[in-house]
């Protein structure tokens, strides 16, 4: 792989930018849809040379209603963003509007915190078109990142160790080796006879099991898929009731009253 | 006129695989006084930067390495058969300047400085290793902590992170948006 | 003198992963009489041979490519040794994440973690200091018992084992549905 930038690095192909977003005039002509509520903010605010230390929120709010409405300038899949800073906007009006008997100090103004964190994204922006010139500069200039031949023998390609790798490594092989589970489920040494015991005395034990809490602490995919079966079997025995609250909640095990006395399930 | 150890130390900024830094340089010529591999290095960059040849040698990552000149990547990429010019996307790149210049981050507070969610720009990130894992914040729910990675600084050109953009120089950039507005 | 046509092919050959032949060459540089780049060619490697550097380009295999000189190969090989001494070979990187998520284990159920034998692996990491030996196993053959050491932490900047990414951590950032963001 002959180059640093583009091969071990692979960068991701970007939209072909526009003329017009590439003319001098920045933004201003922008035709790229808004990525993000604060980048359509910050449009807005400098669209109506606004004093950012001092936004009309009322307008600004209608401006920004107006173009979530046209949704065809924002990032559809960022929707829910977008609806969140509309909710901000108005949540702040709403504050403004509220009777006071003094007038706000400094650090009281409602609006301060959205101001915040508009002045540090426009400042990421701003370092994003420094760091866009450098990336432009730097792509152009390929480096090599393969050993030139030497005399002799040439080693196996190594590997850089980060802690992703890492995770990504155990997580990828856990992944496999639970694929290798499922396929021979039947082969292993968890019986189903052997866990009903183990479920019906740990039931009789606890009275009440988690069954995900049970599922957890079970080390494979494959013992935790047994203990389902069973707690299937048992109820369909009527000698364990199961309850979920909810979807998607944990299911609770209680074993019947009468199982509980004679004891295991036969 | 080249000296034994220019030509030497030339030799092996072209095989290092990383930026060689000074340092490993100094490793691997055991028994050669600092001073002389500093001058002899010096001397060598200098040739390169004067000589108007194909390639030459960047200062980047802490180190030295080899690359070529911006007027052949055209060809460059011709011979490679890479047909287009690989940038991040302007999410990708929002969300890595957001790290560089907050490190140690995590993803919500990315995500809190993009008001958007940053998992996804995250992860391509990492994938690129551009980013790296390096702890967890003592937090609520200990989240994972991100850091720019070494490949990050020879992306961009960096020699180190001291050679990001500036307060100063984003403020004028700043300036000339709004000049442009006005 | 150098000449652009010379710096370019100088670039292309610094480049190139295999041996350039002239033919490539032609193609690449659409347009450029074959007679003008062989001269070009030609003077180059003539510069290189003629001027005592470090690097030269040989002739194997039908094509040109850059090779460091005999003379410099001890250092070379010490200057690789120190880079290979930082980096894993991916069957160590699987080996090491087994141990660092199943800590304390047995070579045994490493391997059986792995799918394959991992007794070369786990010497490797030995050497590198990254795991270490903490005793042995009260099962049949006494098998080593294998943990991460200081060094392991160091190395990936942690302070703890606590700070690893959990299994459900590095699947969320995997299975992320689509990178909107990126």
């Amino acid at each position: 792989m002959p180059e640093t930038a583009a091969e071990t690095l692979p960068i991701e192909e970007s939209p072909v930018p526009s003329p017009s977003a590439e003319s001098p005039e920045g933004y201003q002509v922008r035709l790229e849809i808004f990525e993000g509520p604060l980048d359509l903010l910050l449009f807005l605010i400098r669209k109506k040379k606004i004093d950012i230390h001092d936004i009309p929120i009322a307008a600004i709010t209608r401006d920004y209603l107006d173009y979530l409405d046209r949704k065809t300038e924002i990032n559809l899949d960022r929707e829910a963003e977008f609806l969140f800073i509309a909710a901000l906007l108005i949540y702040i009006k709403s504050q403004m509007l509220l009777p006071r008997e003094t007038d706000l100090a400094e650090h009281e103004d409602p609006r301060q915190g959205l101001v915040n964190r508009l002045l540090e994204y426009e400042k990421v922006k701003a370092a994003c078109s420094l760091l866009r010139e450098r990336e432009d500069g730097q792509i152009v200039q390929w480096k090599r990142d393969f050993i030139p031949p030497l005399h002799g023998e040439n080693e196996l390609e190594p590997v850089e160790l980060s802690l992703f790798d890492l995770a990504e490594s155990f997580f990828l092989m856990m992944k496999r080796r639970s694929a290798d589970d499922t396929r021979t489920i039947r082969g292993r040494d968890v019986s189903i006879e052997v866990k009903m015991k183990e479920l019906v005395g740990l039931l009789q034990e606890r009275h009440m099991i988690d069954f995900l809490e049970y599922f957890e602490a079970h080390a494979s995919l494959e013992e935790a898929l047994v203990s389902f079966f069973c707690i299937l079997e048992l109820v369909k025995s009527r000698v364990a009731v199961a309850v979920q609250d909810e979807l998607f909640q944990t299911i609770r095990v209680w074993l019947r009253k009468d199982a509980r006395r004679t004891g295991a399930h036969e | 006129m080249n000296s034994p150890l220019k030509n030497l130390i030339e030799s092996l900024i072209f095989v290092s695989q990383e930026p060689l830094t000074a340092e490993r340089l100094r490793a691997v010529l055991e028994g050669v006084p600092a001073a002389d591999i500093q001058a002899a290095a010096d001397e060598l960059i200098a040739d390169y930067a004067t000589d108007g040849r194909g390639i030459h040698i960047v200062r980047v990552g802490g180190g030295w390495l080899f690359s070529t000149k911006p007027a052949h990547d055209r060809e460059v990429r011709r011979l490679l058969q890479i047909e287009r010019k690989n940038r991040l996307s302007s999410a990708g790149l929002e969300t890595l300047a957001a790290i560089a210049y907050r490190q140690p981050v995590t993803q919500s507070e990315v995500s809190a400085i993009r008001g958007v969610d940053s998992t996804g720009a995250l992860k391509t990130l990492l994938e690129k290793k551009l980013i790296k894992i390096v702890g967890r914040k003592k937090a609520p729910g200990s989240p994972l902590v991100y850091r720019t990675s070494d490949a990050f600084l020879l992306y961009l050109g960096l020699n180190s992170l001291d050679e990001l953009p500036s307060e100063e120089e984003i403020a004028k950039i700043l300036e000339e948006e709004k000049a442009v507005d006005a």
